[in-house]
């Protein structure tokens, strides 16, 4: 098992006190807290290694170049990627995606098909809704009620025209691991591509691209503990080879003159400019950390965790939360709200959407006892239309947190109804 | 963060709001959004002769959106319109009485864009 | 003046040794050091105020928040900008050119026209010419003998279908700097936007957007001292505010529901997903430390160096540079080849080319001697082809170089005779 | 990075390089090109019953690599294709005689990489 509090000593930031109280951090899942393995990286970049990449001479830039590139064997290796050259770095899980959307999306036409799900983050819905302008249709797979997604929508909805499915590994709201090898299979053998974000799931479980047989997958570096600014995207090489560019500029070209230009093979076809080396020198750390963890270890603990937080959650008077029950198909993420308080001094504004306390007030509440939750739409607003609620706030788990997070988190929201005097 | 945010005069105004409720018939209304959690607002306005007659609001939204429409409604209602139109956000903010935090400020300020809105177009 | 050796002290990196000698960097127009000043910047953000950003109500995010958004405005207070909402956060001058031709290129029809000049970087061209594909005409600007800009030529090629005129503020190969106030004026006039790409002004001399009043200006913070995977794009609010968002995600929507989205206001419009908080707060830092030692004093000792170096490289024999002899019109940048080597006995491969010693045999023997120079075409092919060379070496400055790095790098050209047995 | 990679043998292949030139009718030919630093290479053969029997090359690039084909077009003129066919990168820098660093590789290995594609497309 994991040793949180081994691990915790690792995290400077979780040394700070808020109101004279140890932080309680449950937003992981917005962006994870840095290791100092992760800091130092980065700084011992700068104050050693710093140079331009692959266009330089001169023995630094030799070495820069290589810590680049030795970073991205290291996340190949980590979701099991067969080659290197699948690894393309980009900012983050939003970029990678707008880089299809712009790139395969250019290849469709009137009438094309996209299958996606109510239950994505924005980053996988809006870059997919700019082709509507040129009458790519979008479809969307709804959920039951425990948050899962209705499997049989794909087959009725999947047609000659479906060119692309896109799927969220593990739902940044609702929690829900989706079966995405299954999702995968029915896209290949209806000759689609599909894509996964992996922007939660990466960080919090073993990813094999082998395995799933996904021709893309998407996340971002500051969600596993590594530097914002650094993300990337997986891609079949076969795929990624055939692709058009994204973005044009330095490093991602082969010739250039005023007639026109060729262009570099992947994966700097696509990384136009300088790019991130720091990122990709910290997201590499990052790696480390979690591979001396072990990612089965890392779900396992995270299983532990939303079993007991939800344990505690039932027991606790007029909270709903959103999602699977069973943690097998569960991240380690809950989205909740306040329901049914016995109090019939409630604001009547709220009544009619069933929530008895804004995710706001419980946010801010918990605030006050140094615990960290996100209120909000979470990025999901198409799933929250479908909750039929306007927001929640969302504890989530990570390497760092224990129970005793957990019980913090409980008596917080005790603390809800006290100061809201309900 | 302290505790002070939710005090007293801020719980009552979100418990039972005044003003609370729609006009039927108004001759200035505006629907305002926080789209940040979806907060949800919508002001009506009866206004004579330049005076405001009668206001309401409805809505859903947190303590302190819903406190401050509450407020903010009871602060020009029987007034002038040039007393609204010279109203300031921070005039609101000392009538709460508290302290915002950045993050709460579109919060404390949805009903105040709210009602410029409406007032800047009023039907005869 | 500049104090160099106070400002040396600054800069970890400087104190490695190669070869037993001191580190002599000239390759700062590739990237810039970085003073640890930006190093500890980035890890006490970490260390102390990680978080994502805009939708937290917990205070820690708040926190994140405010150091993001003031960041934004010590940027924009950096060069002139009237107000924040004009800076967008990107990763480098790559994308922010690549997110104009993409938002600003969706609007152009067959047959409409861009002037840019035969001296851009790859990144103010090749963006460009993905417009082709729809008929987009893009005319390139001459350069005279001296490496500066047939200004003539603009009067001459603008026509009514001219609605982009985009070109660099300073050469990162000729180290010309051009008068973009006055081709502004020749854009203005004809109703085009124009677009100046700063990414090696900006770093080095006082710019101002106002007094430019160019509509956008591009720059790359790994350049002025910052961290790689954060740059800017500025623009004129009130042209942000007509455009279309380029990526779509988190943070830069209104709402999103299943049938369309609504936008975010400018800046937030153009920044999907989540931002690069620590690129910010290192960039804000690095402006700090350029604010310190004043930008006026940093292009002074660039004209002081640019000055000395170009007498020293005069008075050696067979090296030929390229761009204008006037400081005042150059920026701290010198291209150059060994040419016309007293020797019969010289490759016969090079003659046709006129140069004598390749630059990568020129970059590998400065190595040698620890000095540092980027060989090879700059990504500024185009201008490769105009001036009839493949490639050249290239020797840049920066505020922690002096007139001493200038005799070493001297000494060491020396040493490429004598290797090369010539 | 040492004095070591301009050793005499290489500057004298780079100075007084083997088999530059020209070949009129080869019957395998190919031209190679290393993007970064725009070196260009063209390498030119004429192959008869599998045997190398002349090979030439022209082009422009530095000395690493104006040295390697040099001493790759010396390696296998009058072998049979079989010996090229079987040679490895390293069997080429090993010839050499210099440890080169990972930026001048691809200029170590551009006739290399020329002279595979020139065979892969023998006319008769
Ligand atoms: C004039 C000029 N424009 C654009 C760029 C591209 O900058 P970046 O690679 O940071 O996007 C450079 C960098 O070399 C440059 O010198
Ligand atoms: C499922 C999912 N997809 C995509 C994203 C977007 O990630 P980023 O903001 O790093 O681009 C997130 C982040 O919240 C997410 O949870």
């Amino acid at each position: 098992m994991i040793d949180v509090n081994k691990i915790r000593k690792d995290f400077p930031i979780l040394e700070r006190k808020f109101n004279g109280k140890r932080m309680i951090y449950l937003d992981s899942t917005a962006t994870s807290q840095k290791p100092i393995q992760v800091i130092d990286a980065i700084s011992d970049y700068y104050k050693n290694y710093n140079a331009n990449v692959h266009r330089g001479i001169y023995g630094l830039s030799e070495e820069a170049t290589d810590l680049y590139e030795k970073s991205r064997e290291n996340v190949s290796n980590f979701i099991n990627s067969k080659q290197a050259e699948s690894i393309v770095f980009v900012r983050n899980t939003t970029e990678a995606l707008n880089l299809l959307a712009y790139t395969l999306g250019k290849k469709l036409k009137d009438g094309d098909e996209i299958i996606t799900t109510v239950m994505e983050h924005h980053s996988n819905i809006v870059p997919w809704q700019f082709l509507k302008e040129k009458g790519v249709k979008i479809k969307y797979i709804d959920i039951n009620e425990d948050g899962t997604l209705k499997m049989d929508e794909f087959n009725n909805l999947i047609t000659e025209r479906t060119k692309i499915i896109t799927v969220t590994h593990v739902s940044n709201v609702l929690g829900t691991i989706n079966d995405i090898k299954h999702i995968g299979k029915i896209a290949h053998e209806n000759g689609s591509y599909f894509i996964v974000d992996g922007a939660q799931s990466v960080p919090h479980m073993p990813v094999d691209v082998e395995n799933i047989d996904c021709d893309f997958l998407a996340f971002s570096g500051h969600k596993m503990l590594g530097p914002m600014g650094i993300g990337v995207l997986y891609g079949k090489k076969e795929i990624l080879d055939e692709m058009d560019p994204f973005m044009g500029g330095g490093e991602m070209i082969n010739e250039v003159h005023l007639s026109g230009a060729t262009w570099a093979d992947v994966p700097l076809k696509f990384e136009a400019g300088t790019p991130n080396v720091e990122g990709a020198v910290g997201l590499s750390a990052a790696v480390n950390y979690l591979k001396n963890i072990g990612m089965e270890n890392v779900r396992e603990h995270e299983k532990y965790l939303v079993n007991y937080a939800l344990k505690r959650i039932e027991e606790f008077n007029g909270i709903t939360f959103y999602g699977p029950r069973d943690s097998e198909i569960r991240g380690g993420v809950i989205a909740f709200n306040f329901k049914n308080v016995k109090n019939e001094k409630i604001a009547k504004a709220l009544m009619d959407e069933g929530i008895m306390i804004h995710p706001h007030d419980v946010a801010s509440i918990l605030d006050i006892n140094a615990v960290m939750v996100r209120s909000g739409h979470h990025c999901a607003q198409p799933l929250m239309d479908r909750l039929g609620i306007p927001a929640t706030s969302r504890a989530s788990f990570y390497i760092y947190n224990d129970l005793d997070d957990i019980d913090e988190f409980i008596n917080a929201l005790d603390n809800v109804k006290k100061v809201l005097k309900l | 963060m302290t505790y002070d945010i939710y005090m007293d005069f801020i719980l009552e105004n979100y418990k039972n709001p005044k003003n609370y409720g729609k006009i039927e018939k108004p001759n200035a209304t505006s629907r305002g959004l926080n789209p940040l959690c979806g907060d949800e607002l919508e002001i009506f306005l009866i206004i004579d002769k330049n005076i405001i007659k009668d206001i309401k609001f409805t809505g859903k939204g947190c303590a302190i959106s819903i406190a401050s429409a509450s407020i903010l409604t009871e602060m020009v209602k029987g007034k002038d319109l040039d007393y609204v139109k010279n109203l300031k956000e921070n005039d609101l903010l000392n009538a709460l009485g508290i302290e915002i935090s950045p993050a709460r400020i579109k919060c404390a300020l949805l009903s105040y864009k709210t009602l410029k809105e409406a007032i800047s177009n009023i039907k005869n």
